[in-house]
């Protein structure tokens, strides 16, 4: 039995993710579109902060909702226009959207509903039994190089990181 | 015996070819000319030695207790098969081959000489004489064969002579059509014998003559019964080989190419389309014989063919205009005569005949001396054709005063061929008919029939020729006798004409070496002499002076002239199967099939190959979203085929 | 009640759904874009979501999110350059405009 | 390495090669010296290895192969550069080499890029020469592929007429047969070595082994025989042959119906009947239709081509549905008989195809019904056609009769009613055979003179009287003397014909 706690701070992100992302997706307005996003955003990473993995819910408020929201705001006014049309959708489109998102979802759920292995344990249960994960411990992970530790694949997104400045700077750069 | 002489008498024809084809663009005609003669002077020479060498000599190797022996001079390997079946090169001598030998070497040596006269003035005279000396080579190459395989290798040499030859003047269509349809035609025969030496060299597992012709039983045992469509293997193997001979001695039905084959020059088919060439299919059968003789079917054949063309020809050479192509007609008939002789000849005793292989040695007879007088016949045609340059007896008539050394052989050769005493002609045809009234009254009266038949069409020709009318055009272009290289072998033809009957062939040909005496049937003699001579006289009445009967006759059977004139339409229905039926239909079918069919699959696969690429390549259509939602298509239907199968 | 993992995933799909609902219909470049951040959000979700449920002793999951955010920064990072880019040349954002890479 | 004699049949048209690299495009004289050169250098190490070969064999050697030599080249898959050479093998190598060399001397005034053709051209040798010399099938394979890829090149760039859709036609389809092949070679890979030993790719190990199963043999001997059937112009896949041949220039219409198609008929002997011989034994009987009709097919459609490449290219479906009919007849004379054949075809089709680029390349038709009596302007090609036709139709003396006659007399020897009646059907090609051959020489070289502008043509040049005399003394030579030639192959059939045999039992 969880806490009522919980369940309420459950039922706040759960509600606000569902309807922002669809919001999200539904707007005509585009900077609208980035502001839903980014109350997705930060409802993910309070998921986080429950599920007890706080240094990723950080990183997710402060990559996602600080770092990469600040470029679609930056890109989007860079990139808008008065009488922008682009935000209305053809009712084909549409159709095409619900069809594939629906049937995707449904296909899903059902996956999820008929799983007896998902349906188990609660979270506190879950909570007792793993714990927080300290800084140290992730701090150990990503610069070991033994079994279940990171650090390749570290290195490996540092260079990807660093690619990605050079290739942002070349491609912006050119006219 | 020494094989020096065997050996170069194939080796100078054949050096000779290489060296006037090769050379002869370089050299002057004369030079050719006089090379050619010498060439083949020295081989008839040695020819001659052979030969009589092999009759007179009275060497054991050649004549034991008085019968005439086979023997190989040579025999070596040229091709192996298998262990057993090898292919060899040698020279057989034995009595006809050595017949053979003279017959081919004095024609031919007549004909070189011959030819220096009337071929001066052509262009590819060089040429003509390498071809010359090939065709001679490869004659002798045939006659003196130890195997059949070394027969079938020269037997397609000749054709390709011939072919050389008929198509000498080969910038004129009818010449090049001429020699291949005899090329064609004779290759076509040459199927049948090729099988047929499948057959036979399967079953006996040699392809020596010697060999096959000294055990026959042992051939036909060799089948062990085997059969095929009802019929013996053998008999099968037999009638094939048979109707190789059938296309080389232009019998029925495969005689067209024969008398197209005059658009040769003149020498060329005394030579080849006369006296030699056509006459290796009685050679193959007399060659073959012993075993011919074990299978009764293919000797009927053999009689049935012959008789039926001899009869044929005959007729359709009454109704000619060209005067060349009434000689090949005879030719053809003359050839079945000897076809019929051997089919009637049997080499076992027969009940009330005094000898059974009577027709054998006849038929050789006739071969010999039919050699003689229609080389002569066809050169004298030479050179008449030379001297009022047109095929036709329409061109001619009333000759006999412009040209009496010509008119003279001519006549000789006239009275050989219609079998008139003293003329070799007739002590052949004597001896013919009586083998084949021997074995059935009827041959025999319906080979009378046929040789009545010759001597009219003979005669018909010899008057419309050289007496009827004369031409008016000879006072334009007076016609004279040829120059002496003409006029010497047309003199030594007629006297051998004349005088060979006298030869007493029974003593050196006959079938298994023993010596037989010719003597005179005279019922046979005196009837066939009075058919003759009725013939002449009917003629003569017919043609001697200028008069309406012909044209009347003619028109009381038009059809029938006309048919006769036209072959009754062989050519016409051979031309119907070859280009209507194989051409038109066969070989443009397959051809459309390959094409448009076969081609077209082949294509076929590259246009599905192609149009599916089109109509794909619409979904490579740029557009992100549309990928994606293909995508994620894709990716549901996989989770939910997934998800049904964990369930 | 309790807080099984099914009602973590529940969300995470729906996200997913509204995910690829806006992937294929915006036109709007940047509106794709945000859509696809929904659908990486709802897999990251989900790889924590398994880790804390089924694997609560080690971090595989959450480490393999951590790995997912960073690239995702650095892919927005650079498609908004090209972003930029493309508005540069052809004047607006639209996706049914750019379709250069046919064929 | 370089110590085998063999290996430098490789080694030389590479170095020829190398030679034509150093070459100028526009120094005519020096490609053509470098040609020359090596191509002569081909033919006399062919020849040394002939005689060497006939020495060894005089000497009683019996090895199924002479000249050994191995070298590992891929180790994982147990790939061997291996080398070995028998009387067949020798005889092919004596074949490419003489037409090779015959090629460099028909194809002297090349143009455009003479250094380019060249160097493709020796490219094409070296697949060629690789092939017959390889005794692993992997190696082999490669050099087949070598030896067919710059068709496609030598015929789009050079060709003349249809080209690119005929370089087109003539790749896919060979290698549509290279895939089924590849697929089969694999699968005697896969089977090479059933107790679990290691697995190889050499020809005379794998024989030796002797243990592909039987329904594995089924399948692979279909893919290797219908592969190497492709390039063999085996019905209903020889349709890349015509337009192929149609559209390559002079030498590689040489190069291709003179050797090329032999690889296919090699192939077929080589590897689907000996590497699979219980297979050959029962499913002979498929491909003896195919062939017999690819004969008959062949000889009839030659019959009514009007163009002169045609006529060839469907003479060579007949011809060369001979060989791989006789190889199917699984008797020693048979097989005799294709080795033969396939010299008799490659020497006869190559000098047709010589003369063939000379007439074009005077009339500038190849259209018999626009030429006639060309015998009169250009006597030298026109008797050179008539002796190659007189070898194509079996003319006795000439090498055609000599393989056609053991063709026949070799399948005869199968008792059974169904091959003797292939066999009656085939020896019917030799009349149609015939009448092509003569429709041809009576159209274009006898008769009147068609078309007033060929009266003011040439004659042979030196180089093309060089290259054809070549091709017709080696003809005339088979022809007149073709005994030697089964002395040198007559050992080569033993190990095949047992497996056949001992397959059969």
């Amino acid at each position: 039995m969880d806490s009522v706690g919980n369940i309420i701070v459950y039922f706040i992100i759960a509600i606000a993710m569902i309807f922002f992302s669809f919001k999200a997706v539904t707007t005509r307005k585009i900077l609208r579109a980035a502001t839903y996003l980014l109350f997705v955003l930060l409802a993910v990473g309070v998921a986080y902060f429950q599920l007890g993995y706080q240094f990723l819910g950080a990183v997710q408020i402060a990559v996602y909702a600080g770092g990469i929201m600040v470029l679609f705001v930056f890109a989007i006014l860079l990139t808008h226009k008065p009488n922008d049309k682009s935000g209305l959708i053809d009712s084909h489109r549409r159709a095409w959207g619900i069809t594939l998102a629906g049937s995707a979802a449904v296909v899903l759920i059902f996956a999820l509903f008929y799983m007896p292995l998902l349906h188990g344990a609660s979270l506190m249960e879950c909570m007792q039994s793993g714990g927080e994960i300290t800084m140290k411990e992730i701090g150990t992970a990503f610069t070991g190089s033994d079994r279940f530790q990171y650090l390749l694949p570290f290195e490996a997104i540092s260079v990807l990181l660093l690619a990605c400045i050079i290739g942002g700077v070349t491609i912006a750069r050119k006219g | 015996m020494d094989i020096t002489l065997p050996i170069l008498i194939l080796a100078i024809p054949i050096t000779m070819f290489l060296i006037l084809g090769i050379g002869g663009v370089k050299m002057s005609k004369k030079m050719a000319g006089v090379l050619g003669i010498l060439g083949l002077g020295t081989t008839a020479v040695l020819a001659y030695i052979v030969a009589l060498t092999y009759y007179f000599s009275g060497d054991p190797l050649f004549i034991v207790d008085g019968v005439r022996q086979q023997y190989q001079v040579f025999d070596v390997t040229w091709l192996a098969f298998t262990q057993s079946l090898v292919v060899n090169i040698g020279f057989l001598l034995d009595p006809i081959s050595a017949l053979m030998l003279i017959v081919i070497t004095t024609i031919s040596f007549m004909v070189h000489l011959y030819s220096w006269g009337y071929m001066e003035g052509e262009q590819g005279f060089q040429r003509y004489y390498a071809f010359l000396s090939l065709f001679t080579f490869s004659m002798l190459g045939l006659v003196v064969a130890t195997n059949i395989f070394q027969m079938y290798i020269f037997w397609e040499l000749v054709g390709v002579s011939s072919y050389l030859l008929i198509g000498f003047y080969y910038k004129l269509p009818s010449a090049v059509s001429a020699s291949k349809k005899a090329f064609i035609v004779t290759r076509f025969a040459d199927l049948g014998f090729l099988i047929g030496i499948l057959i036979l060299s399967y079953y006996t597992d040699t392809f020596n003559f010697v060999d096959m012709t000294s055990n026959p039983d042992g051939v036909l045992l060799s089948t062990g019964g085997a059969t095929f469509m009802g019929a013996s293997v053998l008999t099968w193997a037999m009638v094939l080989i048979f109707t190789g001979g059938m296309g080389k001695s232009a019998m029925m039905p495969l005689h067209i190419w024969l008398p197209d084959a005059m658009e040769g020059p003149t020498p060329v088919s005394a030579l080849i389309h006369a006296a030699t060439m056509v006459v290796a299919g009685v050679y193959l059968v007399a060659r073959m014989f012993p075993v011919y003789c074990t299978v009764d079917a293919a000797m009927t054949f053999i009689c049935v063919v012959g008789a039926i063309t001899a009869f044929y020809a005959a007729v359709v050479a009454c109704a000619q205009i060209d005067i060349k192509r009434i000689l090949a007609f005879s030719t053809i008939s003359q050839i079945a005569f000897m076809m019929v002789s051997l089919g009637v000849a049997y080499d076992k005793p027969i009940e009330g005949v005094h000898y059974s292989g009577l027709g054998y040695m006849a038929g050789m007879f006739h071969l010999f001396t039919h050699a003689m007088f229609k080389a002569l016949l066809f050169l004298g045609a030479g050179a008449l054709i030379h001297a009022v340059h047109s095929n036709n007896y329409t061109a001619m008539g009333g000759l006999r005063k412009y040209m009496p050394i010509t008119h003279i052989t001519f006549l000789f050769g006239c009275l050989a061929i219609a079998g008139i005493w003293p003329f070799s002609g007739f002590f052949s045809k004597d001896e013919m008919l009586a083998a084949m009234f021997a074995r059935h009254w009827f041959w025999g009266a319906w080979m009378t029939m046929v040789a009545g038949l010759t001597a009219f069409y003979m005669f018909r020709m010899y008057f419309l020729v050289f007496w009827w009318k004369e031409n008016p055009h000879y006072k334009e272009h007076k016609p004279h006798d040829a120059p002496w290289q003409m006029s010497l072998p047309l003199i030594i033809l007629a006297i051998v004409s004349l005088c060979a009957g006298w030869i007493p062939f029974g003593e050196f040909v006959t079938w298994n070496g023993e010596p037989y005496h010719i003597h005179i049937e005279l019922s046979v003699a005196v009837t066939s002499i009075c058919i003759a001579v009725c013939a002449i006289a009917l003629a003569g009445v017919m043609y001697a002076k200028e008069n309406p009967l012909p044209a009347k006759v003619k028109s009381f059977w038009p059809t029938l002239w006309e048919a006769a004139h036209r072959r009754f339409y062989w050519d016409e229905i051979y031309m119907f199967i070859t280009h209507k039926i194989i051409f038109g239909i066969i070989c443009k079918s397959i051809a459309w099939f390959d094409r448009h069919v076969i081609d077209a699959t082949m294509d076929g696969f590259a246009k599905i190959t192609q149009k599916t690429s089109y109509a794909i390549r619409g979904m490579q259509s740029g557009e992100i979203q549309a990928y994606v939602a293909w995508y994620i298509a894709g990716a549901v239907v996989l989770a939910a085929i997934t998800w049904l199968c964990l369930i | 009640m309790d807080l099984s993992m099914l009602w973590y995933l529940v969300p995470s799909v729906i996200m997913l759904a509204c995910g690829i609902y806006g992937f294929v219909t915006r036109k709007n470049l940047i509106a794709i874009l945000i859509s696809l951040e929904l659908m990486l959000n709802s897999a990251d979700l989900n790889f924590v979501v398994f880790n804390r449920y089924l694997f609560p002793g080690s971090m595989e999951g959450m480490a393999f999110s951590l790995f997912a955010i960073a690239i995702a920064a650095a892919e927005t990072a650079i498609a908004i350059a090209i972003i930029i880019n493309i508005y540069r040349a052809i004047g607006n954002t639209d996706i049914t405009e750019i379709k250069k890479l046919k064929f | 390495m370089f110590e085998n004699i063999l290996i430098w049949f490789v080694v030389i048209p590479v170095i020829m090669m190398a030679g034509l690299g150093l070459c100028r495009n526009s120094n005519m004289n020096a490609i053509r010296a470098v040609m020359v050169v090596c191509s002569t250098a081909l033919l006399g190490l062919s020849v040394w290895l002939c005689c060497d070969f006939l020495r060894l064999r005089g000497m009683g050697v019996d090895d199924e192969m002479l000249f050994t030599g191995s070298w590992m080249w891929y180790e994982p898959l147990n790939i061997h550069l291996a080398v070995g050479v028998d009387g067949i093998s020798v005889l092919m190598l004596l074949l490419s080499s003489v037409i090779v060399f015959a090629g460099t001397f028909a194809s002297w005034k090349i143009s455009p890029l003479p250094k380019n053709f060249f160097l493709w051209f020796a490219l094409l040798s070296t697949g060629v020469f690789g092939f017959f010399i390889s005794i692993d099938i992997f190696t082999m394979f490669m050099f087949y592929e070598v030896a067919l890829i710059p068709m496609y090149l030598l015929i789009g760039v050079w060709g003349t007429g249809r080209k690119e859709y005929s370089a087109m036609k003539l790749t896919l389809m060979l290698m549509g047969g290279s895939a089924f092949l590849m697929l089969g070679l694999l699968g005697i890979f896969w089977h090479s070595a059933p107790a679990g030993g290691q697995l190889t790719w050499n020809i005379l190990e794998i024989s030796h082994n002797a243990s592909i199963a039987p329904e594995w043999q089924y399948m692979l001997f279909c893919f290797t025989f219908v592969g190497f059937g492709v390039l063999g112009a085996m019905f209903p896949f020889h349709t890349w042959s015509p337009d192929g041949h149609a559209c390559a220039p002079t030498a590689v219409s040489m190069l291709h119906a003179g050797v090329l198609m032999k690889l296919g008929g090699y192939g077929c002997f080589r590897i689907a009947i000996f590497l699979l011989p219980q297979a050959a034994n029962e499913l002979a009987w498929i491909f003896i239709i195919l062939t017999g009709v690819s004969i008959v097919y062949g000889a009839f459609s030659a019959c009514v081509q009007t163009d002169l490449k045609y006529i060839n290219a469907y003479s060579s479906v007949s011809h060369c549905g001979m060989v791989l009919f006789a190889i199917l007849m699984l008797n020693t004379t048979a097989m005799t008989g294709a080795i033969l054949q396939m010299l008799s075809h490659g020497l006869m089709t190559a000098l047709f195809f010589a003369l063939i680029g000379m007439i074009y390349g005077r009339t500038h038709t190849r259209d018999i019904r626009q030429m006639g009596g060309l015998m009169k302007i250009m006597p030298y090609l026109g008797v050179c056609y008539m002796i190659a036709g007189f070898a194509s139709l079996g003319l006795p003396g000439l090498s055609g009769f000599v393989a056609e006659m053991t063709i026949f007399f070799g399948s005869f020897q199968d008792a059974d009613l169904f091959h003797r009646i292939f066999v009656i059907a085939a020896t019917c090609s030799i009349v149609i055979t015939a009448v092509y051959i003569l429709r041809v020489v009576g159209k274009l070289l006898l008769g009147p003179v068609q078309d007033e502008h060929h009266l003011a043509l040439t004659d042979a040049a030196w180089f093309e009287r060089f290259s054809t005399v070549t091709l017709i003394l080696c003809i005339a030579g088979i022809g007149c003397f073709p005994n030697w030639i089964n002395e040198t192959i007559q050992h080569s059939f033993a190990p095949i014909i047992a497996a056949v045999q001992s397959a059969a039992l």
